[in-house]
C-alpha cells in the first residue's frame, strides 16, 4: 500500500440474485450493456420523431396516425400544430445529443471493453457506476415525461436559449412546466457523465495491468480516457448553468433574463440578466460535447482499421497528439457558435482562429487513417466497412465546417440547414458509424454470439447511401437560403425547395426503416447467432485473449500480463500475422524456432 | 526486440494483489477520485462566479450594502473560522496518518464544529438581509440582481460546507469505529479544504468589493 | 464488395461536386455592397474544400479497391516514410487555408462589423417580437423617441410604445411593418427585440444579426440592387417562428420618398 | 285483481293531464310576461379611422383581402354617428339566477387572418367553436383575467376547437400568436340577457323578464356606458347609449 497501489474490489462470483445480477448490478460489463441499451432506446425513440418532423415538413396536413392520441392539443386530428413540431425537434435533439452520442460510444462500450482493454477486473469505484448509470437512467425518465405532462415538451430547441426558456408559459406552450423537467433532465444527464467521467479516469491510470504501460494502450482506450477528461471539466459548467435556469424559471432570479419584457401582453418581473450568458455558459459546454461524441468515435477507429487492415495503425503518438490537441483545443472555440449572436465581433474574429487550426490535427489524423487503410490487406467485414465509411462521412462533414469556421461566410450560412447537414454528417452520421462499427466489432465479446453479416451487409449499404442522400441535399438547401426550425414552408421564396425536402423525407423514411433490420439483427443473433470464439478478427487487444462473453471477473482471477503494443499486425510470426498484447514472448519464441 | 519488452514491463515491482502496471501518479484511486471532483466542481463554482461578475460589471449600480460593522466584521469572523477548520482539518489527518485514531476523530469533530459555526454565522447574516429587504429580485439599494447573485453564490457555497459536515461526521464515525483508513480522511480533507479555498475567493468578491463607503 | 464500395464512394462524390459546381441550389443573386465579397470569399473556401474533398474521398476509393484481401499471399507494406510526409502535407494545405480564409479573407467581416456606419446613413429601428418584425424611421429629427414598454399594443399597432401625446420626438416617428430603402444609399439598423430571442436574415442583402433582448445592435449595408426582399427570423423564437417574415424593398430614391410620404400619412 | 288494474289507469290519466295543463299554463306566462329592450348606439363626434393592417407576411390571407383591410378597434355603423360591435348586457337587476341557455352555437371563424365575428358575446358555460378557415396555421389565444387563459394551434385542415368559458366576464381580449394583428373580444355573461349592435349600431335584447335594470354597454376603446331601463310584460324598452370621441 506504501507505494498508493489500491486493491481492486474483489468479487469473484458474480452475485445469485436477479435484482444484484442484471439490474443494480456492480459489473462493469452489465452497466455497460445498460448504458448500450439506453441509447438503442433513445436513439430509435429520437428516429421516430425526426421521422414525425419531416413527414410534417413536406406533408403538412396528412394526418398521422395514432398521434393525436399522445398529444390532443399538439396534434389535433393528427395534425402536427407549429409548437408540437418545435416540440418533437427539441426532444429529438436532446435525446440523440446527450442520451445517445454522449451514452454509447462513452458510457456503453467503454464500460464494457476499457476496464477488461487495460487488464482491470472492474472499474475503480463499482458503486460509482452504477449510480452514474441509473442517474442517467432517471433523466432519460424525466425527459421522455415531458410528452405527458400538461402542453407538452418544450420548444426552445436543444439548446434552450433564454428568455424564451427562461421566462415560462407565458412565452409559448411547453415553456412551463416542459422546461422546468427538461431543465431538470440535463442537470441530472451531467450528474451522472461526472460520476462516469472521474471513474474512467481514476480506472484508466491505476487499474491498469502489469506492463500496460500508457504507450501501449490501445486507441480506443485511449479515446475514452480524453473524452472523460473533456466530459469532467464541460458538464460541470452545463450542470452550472442548468441550476442557473431553474433558479430563473422557479426562484425568481434573473441570470439570463433581462428587463422590461413583454411577452403575450404581460411585462415580466425581471431585470439586469443577459441572454448571452447563458449562450457563453452553454457552448462552453457545446463545443466540447460535440468532440464527447466524436472522439471515442476516432478512438474506436483507430482500433478497428488496424486490425481489418491488418496492419499497424500509422503513427500511434501523432493520433494521440492530435486527439489530445483537439480536445484542449475544443475549449477555446465555443465563441464559433456565436458569430451573430451580437457577441463583440472582434472576440468573433479570434475564436475563428483556433476554430480554422483544429482542422490541422483533424486533417492529420485523416491521412493517417488513409497511410493506415494504403498497402493493408483488407478484410471487409460490415464493421470494416463501417469504420471506412465512417472516414468518408467525416472527411465530408468536416470540410463543411472550414465554411462555417469563416464568420463572414457565417453571417450567411448560420441557422441554415447547412449547418444542419453539417453537424448532422460530422457528429450524428460519423459518431454514429463509429458506434456501428463498434457494434458489430464488439457484439462477439459483448454477447457471446456473432451478428449476421449478411444482415449487416443489407444495413450498411442502404444507410451508407441514404445518409448522403440525405444530408448532403441540406449542404445545397442551406446556400439556397433555407432557414432551419420552421415547422412549414409557407413563404414564396422558399417553395422551390419543397421538392427537396420530399427528397430527403423519403430518403429518411428509408434510411429509418433500414435500421430496424439491425436491430432486430441485435435481438436476434442474441439467441440464434453462431457462437463467437475467443478472438473472431485476429486482434491483438486484451479484450480478444479471454473468453467470450468474458467470465464474471474478467480474467478468472489470473493477472494478466501485456508484454507489448496494441499494433503487432503483419509481423508474422509462425502461422499468425499478429502478436497479441498477452502473449509471453517465450511462447512466440516457441512458435517461430 | 521481445526480451526488452519484458524488461519494460517488469517496471512495476509493486506486489499489490493486483500487481497493476506503472502508476504516472501513484495516487490511490480514491484520492484521485477526490481531486478529480475538486476540479469539477471548482469548475462549477467558477460558472457562478463567473456570472456573479458578469451581472456585477454589467450593472451600473451595483450595491454596496456591506457595513464594516456588524457586515464586514461578521464575514471576517466566518473567514477566521473556516480558516482555523482548515487547521483542525490537518491535524485530523496528520494523526490519522500516525495512527491516532481518537484524537484524529476529535480534530474531525473540531472541524465540523467550526463549519457550523460558520453556517449559524452566515445564516444569521442572511436573516438580517432578509430582514432588510433583500430578495432575489428586490432590495433596497440598487440592482435588483444583487439578491439572486448573492444568494445563489453564497448558498451554493453553504450548500458545499453543510455537505462537508455530514460527510466529516460520516468519516470520523467509521475512522473511529475503524471501518475507514488514513486514506479516507486525508480525501475528505482535500474535499474540506477545497470548500475553504472557495470561500477565500468569494470573500473578496462579494463582501469586500461590496464594502459601504 | 472492395470494388462496389469504391464505385459507390466515386460515385457519391463526383455527384455531390457536380451538384455544387453547376449551381444547382445556389446563393440568390447579392444585392448589397460587402455580399460581393462574400461570395468571393465562398468561391475561394468551395475550391480548397472542394480539392481536398475530391483528393480523400477518391482516394479512400482507390484504396480500398487496390488493397482489398483478395486470399493470396500479399505482404502488407508501410507507407513510405510513416507519418512524417503526412504530417508535412497536412501543415501545408492546412497553414495555406488558415492563412487565406483567415488573414486575407476577413474584409467582409470587418467592413460590416469593425467599421462604423456612415455619416449619410438611413437610420432604422428594427424591433422584433413574436412574431413579427416592425421598423421605425425617425422622421425630420432624425430622433427617435423612447420606447415606452407598457403602451405597446399590437391591437392599436402602437408596436413601438409612442407617446405622442407627451414626447415630442414621438410625433414626427414613422412606424411600419415593412421596411424600405433608397438604393445605393447607406443604410444603419438599430435591432431591438422585446420579448425573446429573434435574428434578422436577408438572404440577397447576406446579412444576419441575432436580436438580443436586453441590447441595441447596430448593422450596415450599402444595397446595390432594386427588388424585394425576405426578411424571415432564424433564431428559434417559439411557435410562430416559422412565419416571423417582412419584406425590404429597394427602391429608386423618389420611390421611396414617394413611399414614406404614403406612410406618414398613414400613422 | 281487475280493479287495482282500473284504479292504475286512473291515475296515469289523471297524472298525464295534470302534466299536461302544468306545462301549457307555464309556456303561456313565460311568453306573456317577457319584454324586449333595444337602442341604439350612438357617437358624438368624428370616429376614427382604422389603420391600415400589413398583411404580406401572409401571401395567403393578404390574397384573400384585394383592398387592405383596417384595424376594428372602434367601428362606425351606417351614417357615421353610430357605433358597430358594442356589447350591451344587463349588468344588474336580475332575480334568480338560472336562466334557459341560449340554443344558436356560438362560433369564431379565422378566416383571411380576421377573426369573425370581432365581439363574441356567449353565456357561461356555453360551447364555443373555433374554426379556421385559411390555408395556414392560426393560434387562438385569449388572455382572460378571470377565467384561465389557453392558447391553442389550430393547422389548416385541424378540426374545430371547443372551448367554454366558466365565469362571468365581458371583453377577454383574443389575440393569434402566429399574426399579432388579429384581435377579437369575447365577453362572457351568467344569463342570457345581451346584445352586440349592429350595423347600424342598433341592437335587440328580447325575452327579459319584468323589472327595473342596470343596462351597460362597452366598447373595447372608448370603455363602459350604463343607464336604468325598466321593462314591462310584452313591452319594448328603449335604452340608448351616447359616446364622445375626440
Amino acid at each position: 500500500m506504501s507505494d498508493g497501489v489500491t486493491p481492486v474490489v474483489h468479487h469473484a462470483h458474480a452475485p445469485t440474485s436477479f435484482i444484484r445480477r442484471y439490474v443494480f448490478s456492480l459489473d462493469h460489463k452489465v452497466i455497460g450493456q445498460q448504458y448500450y441499451m439506453l441509447a438503442l432506446f433513445s436513439v430509435f425513440i429520437g428516429m421516430l420523431l425526426s421521422w414525425l418532423v419531416r413527414i410534417h415538413l413536406v406533408w403538412a396536413k396528412f394526418p398521422i396516425p395514432l398521434i393525436s392520441h399522445l398529444s390532443p392539443n399538439g396534434a389535433p386530428g393528427g395534425v402536427i400544430t407549429p409548437e408540437y413540431y418545435l416540440s418533437l425537434l427539441t426532444l429529438h435533439g436532446t435525446l440523440m445529443v446527450f442520451f445517445v452520442l454522449t451514452t454509447a460510444p462513452q458510457s456503453g462500450f467503454g464500460n464494457y471493453i476499457l476496464p477488461i482493454q487495460i487488464g482491470a477486473e472492474d472499474m475503480a469505484f463499482p458503486t460509482l457506476n452504477m449510480l452514474s448509470f441509473w442517474t442517467t437512467f432517471v433523466a432519460l425518465v424525466v425527459l421522455v415525461s415531458t410528452f405527458f405532462v400538461k402542453d407538452g415538451p418544450p420548444i426552445s430547441g436543444w439548446t434552450a436559449y433564454p428568455p424564451l426558456s427562461a421566462i415560462g408559459g407565458d412565452a409559448g406552450p411547453g415553456l412551463s412546466l416542459g422546461q422546468d423537467l427538461w431543465a431538470i433532465s440535463i442537470a441530472l444527464f451531467c450528474i451522472g457523465s461526472l460520476m462516469g467521467a472521474l471513474n474512467f479516469i481514476v480506472t484508466t491510470l491505476d487499474m491498469r495491468c502489469r506492463g500496460m504501460l500508457l504507450s501501449r494502450m490501445p486507441l480506443s482506450t485511449w479515446g475514452w480516457l480524453i473524452t472523460a477528461v473533456l466530459a469532467l471539466l464541460s458538464f460541470a459548467v452545463l450542470f452550472a448553468a442548468c441550476i442557473l435556469l431553474i433558479l430563473d424559471r422557479n426562484a425568481g432570479t434573473s441570470f439570463f433574463i433581462p428587463g422590461g419584457l413583454i411577452v403575450s401582453e404581460k411585462i415580466q418581473p425581471h431585470s439586469g440578466g443577459s441572454p448571452l450568458l447563458w449562450q457563453h455558459l452553454f457552448w462552453f459546454f457545446g463545443h466540447p460535447e460535440v468532440y464527447i461524441a466524436i472522439v471515442p468515435g476516432w478512438g474506436i477507429i483507430s482500433q478497428i482499421l488496424p486490425v481489418f487492415a491488418r496492419k499497424p495503425i500509422l503513427g500511434y503518438k501523432v493520433i494521440l497528439g492530435c486527439l489530445g490537441s483537439i480536445a484542449g483545443l475544443s475549449f477555446m472555440v465555443w465563441g464559433h457558435h456565436m458569430f451573430v449572436s451580437g457577441m463583440s465581433p472582434y472576440s468573433g474574429f479570434l475564436f475563428s482562429v483556433p476554430t480554422l487550426i483544429i482542422t490541422l490535427p483533424a486533417t492529420i489524423m485523416t491521412l493517417l487513417w488513409l497511410g493506415t487503410v494504403w498497402g493493408g490487406k483488407l478484410r471487409l467485414t460490415t464493421s470494416m466497412l463501417f469504420a471506412l465509411a465512417f472516414i468518408s462521412v467525416f472527411v465530408t462533414g468536416g470540410l463543411g465546417g472550414m465554411f462555417l469556421a469563416q464568420p463572414s461566410l457565417d453571417i450567411y450560412l448560420h441557422a441554415t440547414y447547412f449547418v444542419v447537414g453539417h453537424f448532422h454528417m460530422v457528429m450524428g452520421v460519423a459518431a454514429i458509424f463509429a458506434m456501428l462499427a463498434g457494434t458489430y466489432f464488439w457484439y462477439p465479446k459483448m454477447f457471446g454470439r456473432m451478428l449476421n453479416e449478411t444482415l449487416g451487409k443489407i444495413h450498411f449499404w442502404i444507410t451508407f447511401v441514404g445518409v448522403y442522400a440525405i444530408f448532403m441535399p441540406m449542404h445545397f438547401l442551406g446556400l439556397a437560403g433555407n432557414v432551419r426550425r420552421y415547422s412549414e414552408f409557407t413563404d414564396d421564396f422558399l417553395q422551390p425547395l419543397i421538392p427537396v425536402h420530399k427528397f430527403i423525407t423519403v430518403c429518411a423514411l428509408a434510411v429509418g426503416a433500414t435500421q430496424f433490420i439491425f436491430l432486430f439483427n441485435v435481438f436476434w443473433s442474441m439467441l440464434k447467432g453462431e457462437k463467437a470464439p475467443d478472438n473472431p478478427w485476429d486482434a491483438t487487444s486484451l479484450e480478444w485473449s479471454i473468453p467470450s462473453p468474458p467470465p464474471f471477473d474478467n480474467f478468472d482471477g489470473k493477472h494478466p500480463v501485456v508484454y507489448r503494443g496494441p499494433n503487432e499486425y503483419g509481423t508474422p510470426s509462425g502461422e499468425k500475422d499478429f502478436e497479441m498484447q498477452a502473449t509471453p514472448p517465450a511462447e512466440i519464441q516457441r512458435r517461430t524456432i | 526486440m521481445a526480451s526488452k519488452e519484458v524488461v519494460a514491463s517488469g517496471v512495476d515491482a509493486s506486489g499489490g494483489i493486483w500487481g497493476g502496471g506503472v502508476r504516472p501518479f501513484g495516487v490511490p484511486s480514491k484520492k484521485l477520485g477526490m481531486w478529480l471532483f475538486v476540479i469539477s466542481d471548482a469548475l462549477t463554482f467558477s460558472v457562478v462566479i463567473f456570472a456573479y461578475g458578469y451581472l456585477r460589471l454589467a450593472a451600473a449600480d451595483w450595491p454596496r450594502p456591506f457595513l464594516f460593522v456588524p457586515s464586514i466584521v461578521n464575514a471576517s469572523v466566518m473567514t477566521f473560522v473556516l480558516m482555523t477548520s482548515s487547521v483542525t482539518m490537518v491535524y485530523a489527518v496528520r494523526s490519522a496518518q500516525l495512527g491516532l485514531r481518537k484524537a484524529s476523530v476529535w480534530w474531525l469533530c473540531a472541524t465540523v464544529l467550526c463549519g457550523v459555526i460558520f453556517d449559524v454565522l452566515h445564516l444569521r447574516e442572511w436573516a438580517g438581509l432578509i430582514k432588510e429587504g433583500v430578495r432575489p429580485l428586490q432590495n433596497p439599494w440598487g440592482t435588483p440582481m444583487f439578491g439572486s447573485a448573492f444568494f445563489s453564490l453564497t448558498g451554493l457555497h453553504m450548500l458545499h460546507v453543510t455537505i462537508g459536515i455530514i460527510y466529516l461526521l460520516a468519516v470520523a464515525a467509521m475512522f473511529g469505529s475503524s471501518k475507514a483508513t488514513a486514506d479516507d480522511v486525508e480525501v475528505s480533507g482535500l474535499y474540506w479544504h477545497f470548500v475553504d479555498l472557495v470561500w477565500m475567493f468569494i470573500f473578496p468578491l462579494v463582501y469586500l468589493l461590496s464594502a459601504h463607503r | 464488395m472492395a470494388k462496389l464500395f469504391a464505385i459507390v464512394m466515386a460515385v457519391i462524390t463526383l455527384v455531390s461536386v457536380w451538384i455544387f459546381v453547376a449551381h444547382t441550389w445556389w446563393f440568390p443573386t447579392v444585392a448589397s455592397e460587402h455580399g460581393v465579397d462574400m461570395d468571393h470569399q465562398f468561391k475561394e473556401t468551395f475550391i480548397a474544400a472542394g480539392f481536398a474533398f475530391l483528393v480523400s474521398q477518391l482516394g479512400l476509393a482507390t484504396f480500398v479497391w487496390k488493397y482489398a484481401d483478395r486470399g493470396d499471399n500479399r505482404k502488407i507494406r508501410i507507407f513510405p516514410g510513416g507519418a512524417r510526409w503526412l504530417i508535412i502535407l497536412s501543415l501545408i494545405f492546412v497553414g495555406s487555408e488558415v492563412f487565406a480564409l483567415e488573414f486575407v479573407g476577413q474584409k467582409v467581416w470587418s467592413a460590416m462589423y469593425f467599421k462604423k456606419a456612415p455619416q449619410d446613413s438611413l437610420r432604422v429601428q428594427v424591433l422584433g417580437g413574436q412574431f413579427a418584425f416592425y421598423f421605425r424611421y425617425p422622421g425630420p429629427d432624425n430622433k427617435f423617441a423612447p420606447i415606452h414598454v407598457d403602451k405597446i399594443d399590437e391591437g392599436t399597432q402602437n408596436y413601438f410604445g409612442l407617446d405622442k401625446s407627451s414626447d415630442e420626438e414621438a410625433k414626427d416617428d414613422v412606424v411600419t411593418a415593412s421596411l424600405a430603402v433608397p438604393i445605393n444609399r447607406p443604410v444603419e439598423l438599430l435591432l431591438e427585440a422585446k420579448d425573446v430571442g429573434h435574428a434578422f436574415y436577408v438572404r440577397e442583402l447576406r446579412i444576419q444579426q441575432d436580436l438580443v433582448p436586453g441590447m441595441e445592435i447596430a448593422v450596415h449595408f450599402l444595397p446595390t440592387r432594386l427588388g424585394k426582399f425576405e426578411v424571415v427570423c432564424t433564431q428559434l423564437c417559439g411557435l410562430g417562428h416559422y412565419n416571423m417574415r417582412a419584406y425590404v424593398e429597394v427602391m429608386t430614391q423618389e420611390n421611396f420618398d414617394k413611399w414614406l410620404a404614403d406612410q406618414v400619412s398613414q400613422q | 285483481m281487475r280493479t287495482t288494474h282500473v284504479q292504475y289507469a286512473a291515475k296515469a290519466f289523471v297524472l298525464a293531464g295534470a302534466f299536461a295543463v302544468i306545462t301549457l299554463h307555464s309556456a303561456a306566462t313565460l311568453a306573456a310576461a317577457s319584454g324586449t329592450i333595444s337602442g341604439t348606439i350612438k357617437v358624438d363626434g368624428t370616429v376614427p379611422k382604422g389603420k391600415a393592417i400589413d398583411m404580406s407576411k401572409e401571401p395567403s390571407c393578404a390574397a384573400k383581402h384585394p383592398t387592405p383591410i383596417t384595424t376594428e378597434q372602434v367601428m362606425a355603423g351606417t351614417g357615421g354617428n353610430t357605433l358597430e360591435n358594442v356589447v350591451v348586457y344587463i349588468s344588474a337587476g336580475l332575480q334568480g339566477s338560472n336562466f334557459p341557455m341560449r340554443t344558436e352555437p356560438v362560433t369564431i371563424e379565422q378566416n383571411g387572418c380576421q377573426y369573425k365575428p370581432h365581439m363574441i358575446v356567449l353565456q357561461v358555460n356555453e360551447d364555443m367553436k373555433v374554426v379556421n378557415s385559411d390555408q395556414t396555421s392560426h393560434n387562438i389565444h385569449p388572455m382572460p383575467k378571470q377565467n384561465t387563459e389557453w392558447n391553442k394551434s389550430q393547422p389548416a385542415g385541424a378540426p374545430p376547437i371547443d372551448a367554454k368559458f366558466t365565469t362571468q366576464e365581458v371583453g377577454i381580449p383574443v389575440k393569434c400568436n402566429i399574426h399579432p394583428w388579429m384581435r377579437s373580444y369575447i365577453s362572457v355573461f351568467n344569463h342570457p340577457f345581451f346584445a352586440v349592435s349592429d350595423k347600424d349600431g342598433k341592437f335587440t335584447i328580447k325575452n327579459v323578464p319584468p323589472g327595473t335594470y342596470t343596462v351597460s354597454s362597452w366598447q373595447e376603446t372608448l370603455g363602459t356606458q350604463t343607464t336604468q331601463v325598466t321593462v314591462a310584460a310584452g313591452q319594448t324598452a328603449a335604452a340608448t347609449f351616447t359616446y364622445k370621441t375626440r
